[in-house]
């Protein structure tokens, strides 16, 4: 199955990533400026999962997503100025300014979101099944993170699809964290043999590199298209912006001195209430939520950008070339979504 | 016009269906056994057996509308659809919205509701008007062959969700394997016209949300849905003896609901009884409440619905469901208002 | 009585009740964090993080107060219930029933709801009349910090299944976790005295399925809950103004509803407004009408609710909820009747 | 942690089988006589997985049961004139006559039941959560059956037991059908792989030898009581009275005549529907529910009886005690209950 490095499409993988990069950086901008409204996920450390997966779509494919749907819909090709419109909450954004960031849905690419942690799994199955039915070599992929693997509709969802054999590529990005709760405190076993012993054959891959990305998901596409059933990519990558934008526990880091004095107060206080008892154990509470925090400073400090690790993999100058390609893409597509959206006003 | 049972009226219509649009796939639970007729028709492509997964697979049934097909998704007892509700709430009815108008998803999920053969209150639920409180669902409740076999054709025709309500108590099979059949000694309080009766073929749909009034009568009005529009119906039977002419409307939808009917209805009758086998509160006769008094109508108004868990003892249940004796007394109360 | 914030209350009655009573744990998603003050005075025993499994750990919650603990269990936001909705349907709710009397299930779900921010449809329900469509389950929809704390200590001195519902608008970690508080370039419409107030301690529990006149009137009364309250109380000061004294009724519980005082406000004010951020078919107005049909009274009668899904745009959502333009609106509508 | 046989209580485990046996047969003879209602699920074929497990419970101890809750309820001692009033729907049944054969309830033993499928597990972590948080030393036993493995909050109940370590043993009686599905057919991948996946270390046992079961439940339960966390047996036990009394699938070997008689016409009109299109399929379907059937007709032939295997480890005359005295217990209780509810009807 292993192939020469020749055949992965680099450039077309890092451009892919560098737009989606540049793409929700723009997003985090606005937002900043209230100009987004609500919980707003990015899937800034996602790239390369995104790219290297769907580079293997074709017409026909869908794709399921998450709360982070942002990066898979920018590399299926979704129009971005529909999608700084849809953010922005405009009529002429693609879902009208109904959906928003958590549902965005492209019927023309197939691709369908949902804020429910575990949902895109079982709605998955669905295009999986039409896809066997209709017999279109059509193959469905459901994206989703390693906390959404505790939920029961999407365990049930890799039975099912083993037991049905259907075309469905299970991706799950994950970033060790769920919110604010680190994912193995919680999480017995390991996720890889999970999904084998619920009948899908199963593969991890380093989800900073985009090569091995795109690899690893060509055997996946490869067997559902093949009528071989389903299979799990367990993909490692950073959760760089924290949960979500404005995320209070990355604040500490950003902006230590007003979050401590605005935490701290409080737990001095529980650290104290009366009756005084137990308070060996209280010191041993805040340390374990100091040591929460101190755990994702860590995994700031440590981890890698999928853009630079996969960035490497092409020389220099073409690099340079592929990133201010995409910068350029997406600046304009950007400010010609607000001049839209301005004249409406 | 064959006479038919109710559960072979639907399954008569569903064939009808699948064999012209052969986007219709049936999928749940022993359906391979349950729907054995439709399985050897249609073959094992179309009708396709399920682990005990409702939340999947009734989701894998939001996303295979979305793909383009229709499928009719069965929750074996619409109780157990507790296990699968994010697919209705959250996924099924959110969609076409989400999309600004774009995707749609034409779902039916069969399933069947209803007690009276004692079961217990875990498997004798209604939930129509838990079903309805959500935005963008129809709830089909047909109480009678054709009516079966029609909102079935007219759910296959939504492009939108809808929920089809089989009563147990009126399907053959639902009796015979709920404890019933194989033994000679349980009787169950079966409405004979709600068992067995004509269905014109080929089945036509019905329109969505609309009622039809089984009775005329101009001193109250019943609204009831599946079972006991049959209940109403022996009362009205038994008030007329009274001197009250009782109208009963069989809604036929718990959603849409037929506002003008009801309307029209509780205008010239004055007085209104909503009975209602599903759980009284924040419920079907809650709603009527609502359009007749947004409406400016103000009938007197009385409701007669499940109070409460539903109790095992068949001596009880048969108390605690509408019965004709209790609407017949709450007619009384409300025809001497 | 210090000032405490909508969220501090709420948190600073659950802690007075758990220094007293030992059979308290709270559990859910995040509660280390969430929770970090009480989970640092009481500790890890007895708050507790989950994964991402709702349908298992409300259940547990079930299992746990049978077994004579008094579970908190935290659905973060009431939308997300849906998969787990079997524990409460099913399960929790039905037990005492099941049980002949003789077993009891003293659960508190807390979770949060309620729109106003901008996060759409599948985030920003309220769902309280979903819920109160099932017997036998509680709930509560507190206003602001007195309310919320004392409610809070009613339900944790249930014996039965309740489910609190705090009010994301209202709740400042709310805010500022749902793309509120990190920046300054976007403001919510949040009600003052919802969001802020006086609260006595110790906290005293208010009774179960009692509502509160918040502000007396003859013209009409508005009937609401959360902050829909504070929406009426803006809109009765513009009526005011034109010559209209409206009465406003903070139900504080969606169930069991305070049918007392629904009726003598609407016998004495002969007008009634229900203003429901919740879907307006089958809920809160439906079951209010009916009330008052049932007990004979034709006030002149309307709703505001949420009809169909909640958008995501700001400005439309803003529309879609009942804000106080709409209620004015609507109460004009109704007085020159 | 093998232990010789003698330890093996084996008189009182038969015991328990034949009570469980004598009683569901009266049961099944008040359900012909059409004195209870609804649905009747027996757990006749389950007797030994019941006795063997039950055996190590002790006061404080708790049981989640499923639809066959009556074995375990009888091993467990509840009073047998209150299980058969409640069946009867009477007020002085066990739940009042509310709860019926598939809700019932004893507070006293910790004993509770649920006909959704797939609840009594998480049902069981509240149990387990409760004793391991009071420090009781108490357990809980959740049984369910091989179907029940596919619903999503067994499942993430299995990796929320194992994170937490809970004192839960988790019991799945593997009959093979789920009401007319093979489970096989519809179950991807092996189901104690399935639990150690999720963490919870798990043995297989065959379900019709009860001092097998009974080794095996020692382990689990020493495990929970000792604080070591969850564990999961999968039994083997066979299905001897179909899904449910009058079970439409059984009556074609018990009333072959009647019941084909009523099932064929109306199949072979599918068989001939028109357009006759398709017939060489038509007929492998119709080949496929008799197979399902024939499948289901073999095991009742081959199939062990639980008492007929586990009878044979007491020597003949012993043996023959015990019987007799189960058969009279119950006779007489059930007697008694009967005149009670006669006198008060
Ligand atoms: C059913 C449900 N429960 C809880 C939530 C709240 N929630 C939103 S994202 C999230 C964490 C998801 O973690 P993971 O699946 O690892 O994705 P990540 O955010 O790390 O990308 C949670 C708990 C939800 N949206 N849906
Ligand atoms: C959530 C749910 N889905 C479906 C059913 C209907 N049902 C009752 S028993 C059963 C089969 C259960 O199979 P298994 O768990 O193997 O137990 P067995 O009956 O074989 O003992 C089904 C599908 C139900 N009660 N609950
Ligand atoms: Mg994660
Ligand atoms: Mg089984």
């Amino acid at each position: 199955m292993r192939m020469s490095a020749e055949t992965v499409p680099v450039e077309e993988l890092y451009r892919q990533m560098c737009r989606a990069r540049e793409f929700e950086m723009a997003l985090a901008r606005l937002w900043e400026k209230g100009l987004i409204s609500g919980e707003m996920h990015l899937g800034i450390g996602e790239e390369a999962v995104a790219a290297g997966v769907v580079a293997h779509l074709r017409e026909g494919d869908a794709i399921c997503l998450d709360h982070r749907s942002t990066p898979p819909l920018v590399a299926r090709g979704v129009d971005l100025e529909a999608l700084v419109l849809e953010m922005l909450g405009d009529p002429e954004g693609l879902c009208c300014g109904w959906g928003g960031h958590m549902h965005l849905f492209s019927r023309e690419h197939l691709a369908c979101s949902s804020g429910i942690v575990g949902s895109s799994a079982p709605l998955g199955l669905g295009f999986a099944l039409a896809s066997q039915y209709l017999e279109t070599g059509g193959v469905a992929v459901a994206f989703f993170g390693e906390g959404a693997m505790n939920q029961g509709m999407l365990l049930e969802s890799l039975n099912l699809a083993a037991a049905w054999r259907l075309p469905l590529v299970l991706v799950c990005k994950d970033n060790r964290w769920a919110i604010t709760t680190r994912s193995r405190t919680v999480t017995a076993g390991n996720l890889a043999r999970r999904a084998r012993s619920l009948g899908v054959p199963a593969r991890r891959v380093d989800g900073t590199r985009v090569d091995r990305v795109w690899r690893a998901a060509r055997w996946a596409v490869e067997r559902a298209r093949r009528g071989r059933g389903p299979s799990f990519l367990l993909a490692h990558c950073p959760r760089r912006e924290g949960h979500f934008l404005g995320d209070p526990m990355l604040r500490v880091y950003r902006d230590p001195l007003g979050q401590v004095l605005e935490i701290a107060p409080p737990l001095l206080r529980s650290l104290l209430a009366r009756p005084l008892s137990r308070l060996a154990s209280r010191v041993r509470c805040l340390g374990q939520i100091g040591a929460t925090l101190g755990a994702l400073g860590l995994e700031l400090l440590l981890e890698a950008d999928p853009l630079e690790r996969s960035g490497r993999l092409l020389e220099p100058s073409m690099r340079a070339r592929v990133e201010e390609e995409a910068r350029r893409e997406v600046e304009e597509k950007v400010m010609r979504a607000m001049e839209r959206r301005v004249s409406r006003a | 016009m064959p006479e038919m049972t109710y559960a072979q009226a639907i399954d008569h219509a569903l064939g009808q269906a699948m064999a012209e649009d052969p986007r219709i796939v049936v999928f749940g639970e022993d359906v391979v056994m349950l729907r054995r007729e439709l399985y050897v028709r249609f073959g094992p492509r179309r009708v396709r057996q399920t682990p005990i997964s409702e939340a999947a697979f009734l989701a894998m049934g939001v996303g295979a509308a979305m793909a383009g097909l229709r499928p009719v998704v069965e929750i074996m007892m619409v109780d157990f659809i507790a296990v699968a509700f994010d697919a209705l709430l959250n996924q099924a009815t959110k969609i076409r919205a989400f999309s600004g108008g774009k995707w749609n998803v034409p779902l039916v999920v069969r399933t069947s509701c209803g007690g009276g053969y004692g079961d217990g209150g875990q498997h004798e639920q209604c939930l129509w008007g838990l079903i309805s409180s959500m935005p963008g669902v129809s709830v089909a409740v047909p109480s009678n062959p054709q009516d079966a076999a029609s909102l079935m054709i007219s759910c296959l025709q939504s492009e939108d969700p809808v929920v089809f309500m089989e009563h147990k108590l009126l399907s053959d099979y639902w009796r015979d394997y709920l404890g019933g059949g194989s033994r000679k000694t349980v009787a169950f309080d079966v409405p004979e016209n709600g068992r067995i009766g004509k269905v014109e073929i080929p089945v036509k749909p019905f329109p969505p949300g609309k009622g039809k009034v089984v009775r005329k009568g101009e001193d109250l009005t019943m609204f009831s849905l599946g079972v006991g529009v049959h209940r109403c119906l022996e009362a009205a039977e038994r008030l007329e003896e009274k001197g009250i002419q009782a109208e009963v409307v069989d809604l036929r939808w718990a959603s849409p609901l037929d506002r003008e009917l009801i309307t029209s209805s509780a205008e010239r009758t004055g007085r209104v009884l909503v009975v209602d086998e599903d759980y009284s509160a924040y419920g079907l006769s809650g709603e009527i409440a609502a359009v007749l008094a947004e409406n400016g109508l103000r009938p007197a108004f009385g409701r007669l619905g499940t109070e409460g868990v539903i109790p095992y003892d068949v001596r009880r249940e048969a108390k605690v469901l509408p019965n004709a004796a209790r609407i017949e007394q709450a007619a009384l109360t409300l025809a001497s208002v």
